[in-house]
């Protein structure tokens, strides 16, 4: 059964400097209050591992957490562009940042093996294009019954992954609908793994469209209301689009963001490698 | 959009390119719909003359039927009103990898003349690039295993080149045989649309060719806004402007959001 | 869209003397009217796709309509073993079968791979058993990445598929719930498709635990109420536990099964190879 | 249930063995659950001493919690009551396979010495046998990835055999180092429940070896009741009987089915 715990003693339990981590949500339910602890913590050398790399990620990659982005997709969404992240890979700031980039369809079967304890994945994907030259883990695979060929990635196996999720109840099982992403994957790759939730309850009611986590396959929740905020969670309050908007503007410029990290996470400072 | 309506003619190239992209839909079309100007196209299509249209987005949904401009790929609306939502892994490995979907709509930062896009980096060194962009996201294996693909992109120099920077998705490769070669079961991109004409693969060196102008655009213009020697299709017509209808769902679609 | 017809002229264009067909449904929604439909028109020669062939292809067994099983486990659950099955297996009644024997998990991946549009799935599985002795569809495969030796099994992809369901309404949008088995992956997996449902309706109403299937992706779909009789339908009929009981009396003497096909299945006739 | 309750005991040799099955699962234990006496066993362990039991069935359900006896792995009340629904691929891709589950309950058609389990065909000819048996289903991932395997069979000659006629699914292989060689994660059949008695792996050969017996069951009448020459340890103990409570909840679990 997963322990109920605070978030702050959740994220200093299982998440290490040095680690690899991943934060999950396909728009919807991204763990938002999670990644704010992580800088607020002052986590260093992360190898930070999502599909969608976007406000949190800006973030976290902005305040210097991490070493290595594993990634498929890293923008604003319905806005543009993520200067934190542009600003590292392309000026190294506040640090070098490694990049190990692959597709959706790369990244997803990465999590799907992970989650099925397989070293690796297969799938039509990377045929032509290229992601192969500049990415060590993309490799060909031959049919054995067929002798066509595939593309082979690598098992995804975060040592903690974090997703946000509507609900727990008392022993820790976790309840969560809408667009449900890659989040089962993600949490069953890892080794730990941490939901943040917006109530706990006694029940769960059941819900059309639900995913169930039981509480044995999850290490820790945490109950954090608005926990996916600026995304949203269905059933509990919309995507706020301003905020997006307005991150715009606050990551365009390294002292805008020192000062929102400051002011925003509570204290926390941007320290440049 | 950008731009404001030009008062000649009472609407901007975006929305010419907009509204063509989405006549481009029709009937019961499963389209798998990519993140930006594709959401756009692919909504109006759906509002106006396709209300059949099967939108498939990758975060998960099939057959999504909003009733205002999702705010991205991801906005609840496309869950709410979907007949089935599903995992990520399964958008791209039950319906996409099996060629499901008859058309990938995509959007591009870079297009060369066969069609191959580049949503990764511009310059010449990936490790130390000029422009980091957002990356590949769903498109590699959009463009790889939807039955053809439908590109939006605005058309300048800068975004239509002689050869992209980085080939994020394959469109005809290299040319003719390529997409054999590699194995990609898909036509590839048969229609690109952009604010200026609509362009499609000569179908024996698979080269982008201009084949429709928009109302009041000058071909030499389009030439001079591509990145190489553009070749245009001897029956070069004109597209049909936008009908008043085509434009009040457009504008009502684009404001609610 | 599916169209809606009739089980008789469902059967009647999908499925031809010849063609490799998956009834699935795991002890839930088995679809046995459309089995029952098959030995009705007297369809021969078929390979017979089921993860679990119980009472219903003890029937079609015994009726004479496969050439082929491929499988992973054959028995009468909660009762024992399937005459037919074995009398056919043991003594080549009323002809010969032949067999091409997997794991639950084989199985299952076989028709994941196909679903995904795969020519082969991969699995920890088989390993130090004798099935890869004798079933030819198990072979080995390195992982590029680690050098580990798995378990591959090719895809599994019917000319047609055939599952029970609940609802659907009439656009051919087809839903079910409760155990959802490996259905939607054989539906998926196949060329054409046929799905019974319980009652079409105008609206699905969502249930919790659902699976719902768009209508473009289903061939056909016939109403046939009490269509996964003797199994059960959650939230319209229970198993009939007494039925697979009685027929392991039935099915015990050829004649007595004979004189079983003629009078329940409408006069059809076992016809001995 | 066969045989009725002996008058001296006032249970049957099956209810025993069910029981003593029952006891070996304990806490929060993750069970998979084969078809079979392994069911009623793990639900008898949940209805008494055990409440707190994961049952996870590959029909698709983890933590079923029925409140009578299943009539099947597939029974409507194993979805009706479980904490998740899944697919049946889920099941053996995401939850049996990354070795999550603690303890995979397993039946037998036949059993060896070392543990391997046939539940495939009687005879030594595959394509011609004497007897057909249901075949694998989920055991041979069941039995390779489970952290341990408990198996519960009834004890005879024909069932108890020196060598499975066909290993469906492996328990020691042909002795020690063989799991490992096959690259087999979980521990193998730790424990062996029958109607006579407790058999346990030797540590070193990896043989089966009575550890303990059923009140009332004689050593000697287990030997002859096993076709391999018979180990039994020197630690021998004898079963604690079934309790009331025990017999109790047996009966109501499976009179009511």
């Amino acid at each position: 059964m997963a322990e109920i715990v605070s978030l702050a003693d959740a994220v200093a339990e299982l998440v290490h400097d040095g680690d690899t981590v991943a934060l999950e949500g396909f728009t919807h339910l991204i763990p938002h209050a999670a990644g704010h602890e992580i800088i607020r913590q002052g986590r260093r050398d992360l190898t930070l591992v999502r599909m969608t790399p976007d406000v949190v990620y800006d973030q976290l990659i902005g305040a210097g957490c991490a070493r290595k982005l594993v990634f498929s997709w890293g923008g604003n969404p319905g806005v543009g562009s993520l200067h934190r992240f542009r600003d590292a890979v392309q000026h190294a700031w506040p640090g070098p940042l490694e990049i190990e980039e692959h597709s959706h369809a790369g990244m997803a079967n990465r999590y799907v093996a992970g989650a099925s304890g397989l070293p690796f994945g297969v799938l039509r994907g990377y045929a032509g294009t290229d992601l192969p030259r500049h990415t060590g883990t993309i490799a060909e695979i031959t049919c054995p019954f067929t002798g066509e060929r595939l593309a082979a990635v690598p098992a995804l196996n975060p040592d903690v992954s974090i997703v946000h999720a509507q609900r727990a109840d008392r022993h820790g099982n976790v309840q969560l609908w809408g667009l449900v992403g890659v989040q089962k994957e993600a949490v069953l790759a890892a080794s730990r793994s941490l939901v943040t939730v917006e109530e706990v309850v006694d029940e769960l009611e059941p819900v059309p469209g639900q995913l169930v986590l039981p509480g044995w396959a999850v290490s820790r929740v945490a109950e954090v209301p608005r926990g996916a905020h600026p995304s949203y969670a269905q059933g509990y309050y919309e995507r706020d689009n301003d905020y997006y908007r307005r991150w715009d503007a606050i990551s365009r410029d390294r002292d805008t963001f020192r000062s929102w990290v400051r002011e925003t996470v509570s204290g926390a400072e941007v320290t440049t490698a | 959009m950008n731009a404001a309506a030009r008062p000649e003619t009472g609407y901007t190239s975006d929305e010419m390119m907009s509204i063509a992209a989405a006549r481009a839909l029709t009937g019961g079309t499963r389209c798998f719909v990519g993140i930006g100007l594709p959401s756009t196209a692919a909504n109006l299509a759906r509002r106006t003359h396709a209300p059949e249209l099967v939108l498939i987005y990758e975060s998960g949904t099939l057959g999504s039927k909003p009733d205002r401009l999702p705010a991205s790929i991801g906005d609840g609306i496309l869950a709410e009103t979907a007949d089935s939502v599903i995992s990520v892994p399964e958008v791209f490995n039950y319906w996409l990898q099996p060629g499901r979907i008859d058309v990938g709509f995509l959007g591009a930062a870079q297009l060369d003349r066969f069609g191959n896009i580049n949503t990764t980096v511009i310059g010449d060194d990936y490790a130390d690039p000029k422009v980091r962009l957002p990356g590949a996201g769903g498109a590699p294996e959009i463009a790889g295993s939807c039955r053809e693909v439908f590109v939006v992109v605005r058309q300048t120099r800068r975004s239509f080149v002689e050869r992209v920077d980085f080939v994020t998705s394959v469109g005809f490769g290299r040319g003719p045989g390529d997409r054999e070669r590699l194995g990609l079961p898909g036509a590839g991109p048969t229609l690109v649309i952009t604010d200026l004409g609509i362009l499609r693969p000569d179908p024996e060196t698979c080269e982008l060719v201009l084949s429709q102008v928009h109302p009041g655009v000058d071909v030499d213009h389009v030439r001079e806004s591509t990145g190489w020697p553009l070749d245009v299709s001897p029956e070069l017509t004109t597209t049909e402007a936008p009908t008043e209808d085509e434009l009040r769902a457009l504008r009502a679609l684009t404001t609610v959001s």
